[in-house]
């Protein structure tokens, strides 16, 4: 069977500043009718420039220094303008990655969908990617859709002329858990329905897993393995994508993965949290409004020195409100925050001197929480020397480089600017400059989420020593249910703004109470392409938390909120 | 959409109000007592005073602007100092002499520059582009005095086509005037197409270099209708606001050329009624200026409204 | 450090963080446009402070029976109806326009930067108070201000920077305040914050330095437009008082002359949009160099 | 952030390049016309005689917002007056009276009875008959308080209206109060235009004169025309018609002018640099009236130190009017040896003290006055103050009297400086006759004495002057009156300005004198 798209030693390099930068090295691949190649690689692998190829489509700026794309017998690159564009309007598609940004903002859906060609109407392709209300939704402007909504309209678009290759952009990056699980269903189900060829660019292994037949690995525009997927999952030979697929933390893995040079992966055992630490921040019934909606109702949970307690949910089940409202950044409409040295109630700059230092926060992108024009061992420095932790400008700038050191970073790097450190490295920063109050509460706002997988496992083991070290009471934020699992010892899970379970991580993720709870566990994709599927049977609930009291304990300070099934199923709504 | 303009028209009123009183103070602060400016020669102490008395300058300032605004709501701006006519009559056909410079202006710049933006935008970094943002950067460079100059040099003096000057009152018909307004506006339109067109240019790269652009190029659709389908309503929506900003600015702008070509217009009329002090004049212009300064912006915000979806199913959920 | 710590491709590992003016210079030094720019307006100052060495004729001394000459050997710009050297007039006129420019565009950015940032970073009622007077300032039609500035205290320099200042103060702040905006909500300004540091701390250490290069950009830009307005100013007889040579005055008085002797009048328009050429294109150079969107921000 | 790409190097020369070319061809196409050598003032307009027919374009300053046809009243539109209508005697080129609509005129013996002999068969434009009836309500009209009409202030101390008579219907009578052998001479003024009977309601919009030319449409401070009047008693004038434009703007009119839109520039005195702009483009050209601007510096005898007549006189004789003419005029005038009545005028006499700076420091040490210092008002409202000022303050100094020049503002220099300062400068229009100017601006009391002069004798001089009829004696009289002017009055007559009319070069015919140019003869080459 010939392949339908094919590619043989492209390179592709992008002009900049007088100099021409390779993008693409020597890349050769093919992928037969029906059948789904993924493109797997950390960020500047080069792995959309190749997959953007197969439409004939480059960067501004860029250009392709050697080899051929074929795709449908045609070679891409030579066709003259009017054959291409009919390559891209019938041949093949693509789906962009951030659906939001990819529908053009001032055109109505409808008709942006019936521009893309085909027979198929409007309404039929919208139901066909499960959308509801196909003939209302047709009328709306994209921004008035949500982020899923989006993504499953750019489906539709592309789908809609019939074409024989489907390129996937990181088509689920940036959606939640369980409706990036919705989606990629639905692609699977169109692929097999359709018999499309489809080329899936990705850097979330889990996805890979359960969608792709063949996996192509990148790095720095090289591929560096290439195989079916069960056999690069179970046994991959380049120590690359060992690496690589050692560093992806696990749902059950009992504590953080250390990847050794040669990629074996072994799993430290978290150190239990002594019995008499004492409880070093304390919330309780805390209510914070934005205007007239009320994003978090009546939280309470405690953290005790050397602890690591998550905060887990989906977007906007409030964690990084309560995060911040901790941190002093916003004032809680509701309720008590105490600390050993005082109350929280009020904001950051009016709480004093004293209390001020023992509570820090670390932002979540590394890019905007340094300044720009300061040098890296300032920002540090800076906070040493207003909390009083150091004396005069030689004393900050000496233990600036220790805290820097602390972070295990090269103490030379005081002098850089954030422009010239990678993400990682910036990340350390902004803990170095944390810890400069010498806090014994940190605040960890998503950290690791911007992060490529290799970066993460290093500033999640990081994290983890120096709560150990310093004796932290540390708040992690996050959506990653297998990131939460290594690193957190007591899991509150978020939905809404209402805590529906919370407890010990083994326990909450060994047996988890709550139906919430369960669905996100299952919806989240293990790097393991004989995972199984998402289970039928998690029942429809609504909350019962009533009159009779709100938990029910399962021992051990593991807790669930009353809740109950229904047994009539709503129509299923994707919202 | 009716909350936002509402709220539009409410913030438009509150700073029409705020610079009402602002003009106010500020022509209260110019030197030269009004009743000695009127009298003049004979201006003996006690005739000063009787004068002041009747034209109630005696009375507190806030009285005087309650009556100034309360007249002004129903276009009674006052009698003129050096004229005697009633202001408002007088501003009025002022202004609409000059509105016949604004419309052809704004006629010639707007299109004008919107064509030679998109142009310079689309063919970016290639001859028309260099051209374009060349012309137009020599555009800007040059006060709208000089235009005019260069412009009576060349096409009233060698070349007789039009009148260098007008030779006609305020009171001139439109056929009268029209042969005096191409050069004027010509100027006007030179300056502010400058403007314009670098606006126009960068967004069209903007929009240009955004996904869906992307997207609606590899849907396999034409050049030409990806221009004007995907790019252009999202490329014309900063530009929107410069060109109120501009028409607003005509009515500034318009004093300089008018001086240059004589004509009877809103520029002339504020620059003798400053030379001669003719404070309610003075009033009645600014108080005009920043209406019209209020509408452009107002249209503006109205247009980007229509152009853009975001704004106006703001109230709608999803 | 495991290798798999991949520093992205773009950083090059420079040695210790330059300088901020070096790394500025070195960007602008990449730029043509801006090189260019300001070679344009270096000439200009050049030949404004040594104008007496250039020319041997007083620019305001006439002779009647040399009056109305066209450009020759003695007088390459001709002479005015006055009988006046016109290239004297034109090399002693960059005096006034760049003095006064440049100190009219130096208090008015000054001022509107303080007033832009506090406005951005103080937000709520000060900021939208604020926005509403600079609103109705900006509604009055500059040229009408000017006229009433001048009018009530008199067409000495000082005044016409006042008047300057007092006309494009409310733009300036408007495109600093713009750029201070997108600064403001940055995680580092809020960890200021959080730490607890006083609002002018927050202003000097965090959001100045972010945003100087809209301020340079901003004076550029702004010193053309002041040159024009300036220009205008005397043109219509508000500006400079005669006999001192200024561009706009010398375009004023030989307008009527310009069958006569064109060049009176086309010599100070050549200097007059040289000049602004010249900033214009400083501007455009430094606005890409330091990647500052100018165009959108300025009206 | 958005590529705001700017022309690379190519274009940054391009952009220089197309800068200086669109404005250097312009300059190229015009081709650079400045005369070689700097252009002289023609002494007159082109002579040569006009083609019949075609129209004449003025560009006229509006004398008011408010301005009207009716010649009596002060706001009076001047352009139109002279084509409208005509008057009983008019100043002929000569300088002497010429018989207008009245033939011949006598008075009797003591010189208080004029009779005027009225001409026949002249009709008004709307076809009435001219009678004595029309002349005598002209003079009504002007006599009139509601009219308020200038010359009423001249006219009123010697004729009571009620006294007219017409014994005839071409025969006007009129009784003076007081004696006066110059009174024709009075009604030359252009105030004294002849209006129908009754007319004076719609006059000031319907012009119904008796003139050369024929209302077609007027706006007040806005354009008008005027028509031929074919059945003209003087004969058909050679122009078709006259266009009138309003233009309030001095550069403006200029700038018309030059571009071809305008044949004339009336009531313009050019300064000297567009009188030289004029004079050297191709299309138009400038001509002189000679003498027509009497330039003054009067001194307020009623503030120190004029009030002495001996600091009067060290003043007049401290400087050289020759050296004034040269420096200020360029010599486009002529000395006036400070006598008030100009050279032209038929009364004016030669003699006059000679320029003595020792005898001026001489008499200002007597008066107590060494090294006087003493302020000289001027401003830019009229282009020859300043030049004038200057030129006075260097012939002075040599007398040691220590002048420093002050400019005030234009707008308001004849409200704050015109009377009130103790020595300023200041001009009148020449070609008033010798009795008007004496009564009006030197009389003791009079409206217009800017010098605060009163002096007895002086008055006594000027009254029995009006009352001698002998001719010979009379201009004796006024010659005595000048003498005492000349030695004892406070107003300085350094020179009599030649006033500069910017006209097109295909105008012939155009000559004026005391006040207007003859609408008859004027007309256009090339009609």
């Amino acid at each position: 069977m010939t392949s339908v798209v094919s590619v043989d030693s492209l390179c592709v390099a992008y002009r900049s500043g007088g100099r021409e930068v390779p993008v693409v090295r020597e890349v050769s691949l093919e992928v037969a009718p029906g059948r789904t190649l993924a493109l797997v690689g950390e960020s500047g692998s080069g792995k959309s420039t190749v997959a953007a190829t197969l439409l004939g489509h480059l960067r501004h700026g860029s250009r392709v220094t050697g080899g051929r794309v074929h795709v449908d017998g045609r070679d891409v690159f030579a066709l003259p303008a009017r054959e291409l564009r009919q390559l891209r309007g019938g041949t093949v598609a693509m789906v962009a990655q951030n659906a939001g940004q990819a529908l053009t903002p001032t055109m109505r859906i409808g008709r942006q969908i019936a521009e893309a060609g085909g027979e198929m109407p409007v309404v039929d392709l919208l139901d066909q990617v499960r959308l509801p209300r196909p003939a209302e939704l047709a009328r709306r402007y994209p921004h008035e859709l949500s982020g899923g909504q989006q993504q499953r309209v750019a489906i539709a678009m592309a789908i809609a002329a019939r074409p024989k290759v489907l390129v996937l952009d990181e088509p689920t990056t940036g959606l939640d858990v369980i409706t990036q699980r919705g989606v990629l269903d639905l692609i699977a189900a169109l692929r097999d329905e359709l018999g499309l060829a489809a080329v899936l660019v990705s850097h979330d292994l889990g996805v890979v897993a359960h969608l792709a037949d063949e996996v192509c690995v990148l790095n720095a525009g090289r591929v560096v393995e290439a195989a079916a997927t069960r056999r690069l999952f179970t046994a991959p030979q380049d120590p690359y994508t060992k690496r690589l697929l050692a560093s992806v933390p696990r749902l059950d893995d009992p504590g953080l993965a250390v990847v050794n040079e040669a990629g074996e992966r072994t799993v430290r055992a978290r150190a239990a949290v002594p019995d008499g630490a004492p409880v070093a921040v304390a919330a309780s019934d805390v209510t914070v409004d934005y205007g007239s909606a009320r994003a978090v109702h009546g939280v309470s949970f405690a953290v005790r020195r050397g602890e690591v307690l998550a905060l887990v949910g989906e977007s906007g089940s409030g964690k990084s409100t309560l995060a911040w409202t901790l941190a002093g950044l916003r004032t809680p409409s509701g309720g008590t925050m105490s600390h050993e040295a005082g109350d929280l109630g009020r904001p950051a700059p009016k709480r004093p001197l004293a209390l001020r230092r023992r509570v820090q926060l670390v932002f979540q992108n590394a890019d905007t929480s340094l300044n720009p024009r300061r040098s890296v061992g300032d920002a540090v420095s800076r906070p040493l020397r207003f909390f009083g932790t150091a004396t005069g400008r030689t004393d900050a700038d000496e233990q600036a480089r220790r805290l820097i050191s602390d972070v295990r970073l090269d103490p030379a790097l005081a002098d850089r600017l954030p422009a010239q450190l990678s993400g990682g490295q910036r990340q350390r920063i902004g803990i170095a400059r944390a810890l400069a109050g010498e806090p014994d509460v940190l605040i960890a706002d998503e950290i690791t989420t911007a992060l490529d997988v290799s970066v993460q496992a290093e500033v999640l083991r990081l994290l983890d020593d120096l709560r150990r070290e310093r004796d932290l009471a540390c708040l992690f934020i996050s959506h990653d249910l297998a990131v939460v699992r290594g690193v957190a010892d007591r899991v509150v899970v978020l939905r809404r703004g209402v805590v529906v379970e919370e407890g010990p991580t083994e326990a909450v993720f060994g047996a988890p109470g709550h139906p919430y709870t369960r669905r996100l566990m299952a919806a989240a994709l293990e790097p393991d392409p004989d995972a199984p599927g998402l289970p039928e049977d998690t029942p429809e609930w609504v909350d019962a938390a009533g009159t009779d009291g709100i938990w029910t304990d399962l021992g051990d300070g593991h807790r669930v909120r009353h809740w109950q099934p229904v047994n009539t199923p709503v129509a299923e709504g994707v919202s | 959409m009716l909350s936002f303009t509402l709220r539009r028209l409410a913030s438009a009123v509150g700073t029409l109000f705020l610079s009402s009183v602002l003009v106010f103070l500020a022509v209260q602060a110019l030197p030269g007592d009004v009743a000695t400016q009127i009298l003049g020669k004979d201006a003996t102490p006690d005739a000063v005073a009787a004068l002041r008395q009747q034209l109630g300058l005696d009375r507190p300032a806030w009285e005087r602007y309650v009556d100034w605004i309360k007249g002004a709501l129903h276009g009674d701006f006052g009698t003129s100092l050096v004229s005697g006519k009633g202001v408002g009559g007088e501003v009025a056909q002022y202004l609409g002499n000059s509105a016949l410079i604004a419309f052809v202006t704004v006629l010639f710049a707007v299109t004008g520059s919107l064509v030679l933006g998109v142009l310079a935008g689309l063919y970016r970094d290639r001859w028309p582009d260099h051209l374009i943002s060349t012309v137009s950067l020599v555009g800007m460079s040059v006060p709208e005095f000089v235009v005019a100059t260069v412009l009576v040099l060349c096409f009233s003096v060698a070349l007789p086509w039009f009148p260098a000057v007008v030779l006609y009152g305020p009171e001139a018909g439109v056929g009268q005037l029209l042969p005096a307004v191409w050069l004027p506006a010509l100027a006007l339109a030179v300056v502010m197409a400058a403007y314009i067109v670098r606006m126009a240019r960068t967004s069209v790269i903007d929009v240009m270099a955004g996904e869906f652009v992307t997207t609606a190029r590899l849907k396999g659709l034409s050049t030409w209708r990806i221009v004007t389908r995907h790019a252009l309503p999202s490329a014309l929506l900063p530009t929107l606001h410069v060109i109120a900003l501009n028409v607003a600015w005509l009515a500034g702008g318009v004093a300089v050329v008018e001086n240059v070509f004589n004509y009877p217009g809103i520029g002339k009329l504020m620059l003798s009624s400053v030379q001669n002090r003719d404070l309610p004049v003075i009033q009645a212009i600014a108080l005009v200026s920043a209406v019209i300064y209020v509408v452009c912006n107002l249209a503006a915000d109205l247009g980007a409204m229509a152009l853009n979806p975001r704004l106006r199913t703001r109230g709608r959920t999803r | 450090m495991t290798a798999l710590d991949t520093t992205p491709a773009t950083t090059a590992a420079t040695p210790a963080g330059p300088h901020a003016v070096t790394r500025a210079w070195r960007a602008l030094r990449s730029s043509r446009t801006a090189l260019v720019g300001l070679a344009v307006v270096a000439v200009h100052i050049l030949v404004a402070l040594l104008a007496p060495l250039l020319t041997s004729y007083d620019p305001i001394a006439g002779d009647a029976s040399q009056a109305l000459l066209g450009p020759s050997p003695q007088h390459w710009a001709g002479t005015d109806q006055y009988g006046r050297d016109v290239l004297a007039r034109v090399l002693y006129g960059g005096r006034y326009a760049l003095g006064v420019s440049v100190a009219a565009t130096l208090v008015t950015v000054a001022l509107g930067t303080v007033v832009g940032c506090a406005a951005a970073l103080r937000g709520g009622w000060f900021d939208d108070l604020l926005g509403r007077v600079l609103d109705a300032i900006l509604s009055v039609p500059s040229i009408l201000a000017l006229l009433v500035v001048v009018t009530a205290l008199g067409t000495g320099p000082a005044v016409i920077v006042l008047a300057i200042a007092v006309v494009y103060v409310p733009q300036v702040v408007r495109v600093v305040r713009g750029a201070a905006l997108a600064v403001v909500p940055m995680d580092y300004v809020t960890a200021a914050r959080a730490r607890g540091e006083s609002t002018w701390a927050i202003l000097r250490r965090e959001v100045l330095p972010n945003i100087t290069d809209v301020v340079c950009v901003e004076f550029a830009m702004r010193a053309s437009w002041v040159v024009l307005l300036i220009s205008s100013l005397s043109f219509l007889g508000f500006g400079a008082d005669p006999p001192t040579p200024d561009w706009g005055l010398m375009v004023a008085e030989n307008r009527t002359a310009i069958t006569v002797v064109p060049m009176a009048s086309l010599a100070p328009i050549i200097a007059l949009a040289t000049l602004v050429v010249g900033l214009n294109l400083a501007a455009d150079g430094l606005a890409k160099a330091w990647g500052v969107d100018r165009i959108r921000e300025g009206s | 952030m958005p590529d705001t790409h700017l022309p690379g190097r190519r274009s940054v020369l391009a952009a220089g390049a197309a800068a200086a070319a669109s404005l250097g061809a312009s300059w190229l196409l015009t081709g650079c016309t400045g005369a070689a050598a700097a252009p002289g003032l023609t002494a007159a307009a082109l002579p040569g005689t006009p083609d019949p027919g075609g129209t004449l374009r003025i560009a006229r300053p509006p004398a008011s917002d408010a301005e009207t046809l009716d010649p009596a009243s002060s706001l009076s539109a001047y352009e139109y007056l002279g084509a409208l209508y005509n008057r009983l005697v008019r100043v002929g080129a000569d300088g002497e009276l010429a018989p207008d609509l009245a033939e011949s005129w006598e008075s009797d013996a003591k010189a208080r009875t004029w009779t005027f002999r009225l001409r026949k068969g002249v009709t008004f434009h709307d076809g009435r008959a001219f009678t004595s009836a029309d002349a005598a309500y002209t003079l009504r009209h002007i006599l009139d308080k509601a009219t308020a009409s200038p010359q009423a202030a001249v006219l009123a101390p010697l004729v009571d209206p009620g006294t007219l008579r017409t014994p005839d219907a071409h025969t006007l009578v009129v009784p003076l109060k007081t004696p006066n052998a110059e009174f024709p001479s009075l009604l030359t003024h252009y105030n004294c235009y002849v209006i129908p009977d009754g007319s004076a309601k719609g006059i000031g919009r319907t012009g119904t004169g008796t003139g050369p030319f024929k209302l077609e449409s007027f706006a007040p401070a806005g354009p008008g025309r005027v028509t031929a009047n074919k059945d003209h008693w003087a004969g058909r004038p050679v122009l078709d018609a006259i266009a009138f434009y309003s233009v309030a703007d001095m550069s403006a009119r200029a700038g018309a002018l030059l571009a071809g839109q305008v044949d004339l520039l009336s009531q313009t005195n050019l300064d000297f640099a567009t009188a030289r702009v004029v004079a050297a483009s191709d299309r138009a050209t400038v001509t002189r009236v000679k003498d027509a601007q009497w330039y003054v510096l009067p001194m307020l005898t009623t503030e120190k130190p004029f009030t002495d007549v001996r600091v009067r006189q060290a003043m007049k004789l401290a400087y050289d009017p020759e050296h004034v003419v040269k420096a200020a005029l360029q010599g486009a005038g002529t000395a006036g040896w400070d006598n008030p009545v100009p050279p032209s005028d038929p009364a004016h006499i030669a003699a006059h003290p000679a320029h003595d700076p020792e005898q001026a420091r001489h008499l200002l040490k007597q008066a107590g006055h060494e090294g006087l210092t003493v302020d000289l008002y001027t401003s830019s409202y009229d282009p020859l103050f300043t030049p004038m000022a200057l030129a006075y303050q260097d012939s002075a100094k040599r007398a040691g009297i220590r002048i420093r020049v002050r400019t005030a503002a234009a707008d308001s220099y004849y409200t704050q400086i015109w009377m009130k300062k103790p020595l300023m400068a200041t001009y009148w229009f020449t070609g008033r006759p010798v009795d008007q100017l004496f009564t009006q601006i030197f009389r003791s009391g009079s409206s217009y004495n800017e010098t605060a002069w009163a002096d007895k004798e002086f008055d006594v001089v000027l009254d029995r002057a009006r009352a001698e009829t002998d001719d010979t004696r009379r201009r004796e009289l006024y010659g005595e009156a000048q003498t005492l002017v000349i030695e004892r009055g406070g107003a300085m007559t350094p020179m009599f300005a030649d006033r500069l009319v910017g006209i097109s070069r295909e105008v012939r015919g155009y000559a004026e004198h005391g006040f207007e140019f003859d609408y008859l003869s004027i007309g256009v080459k090339g009609a």
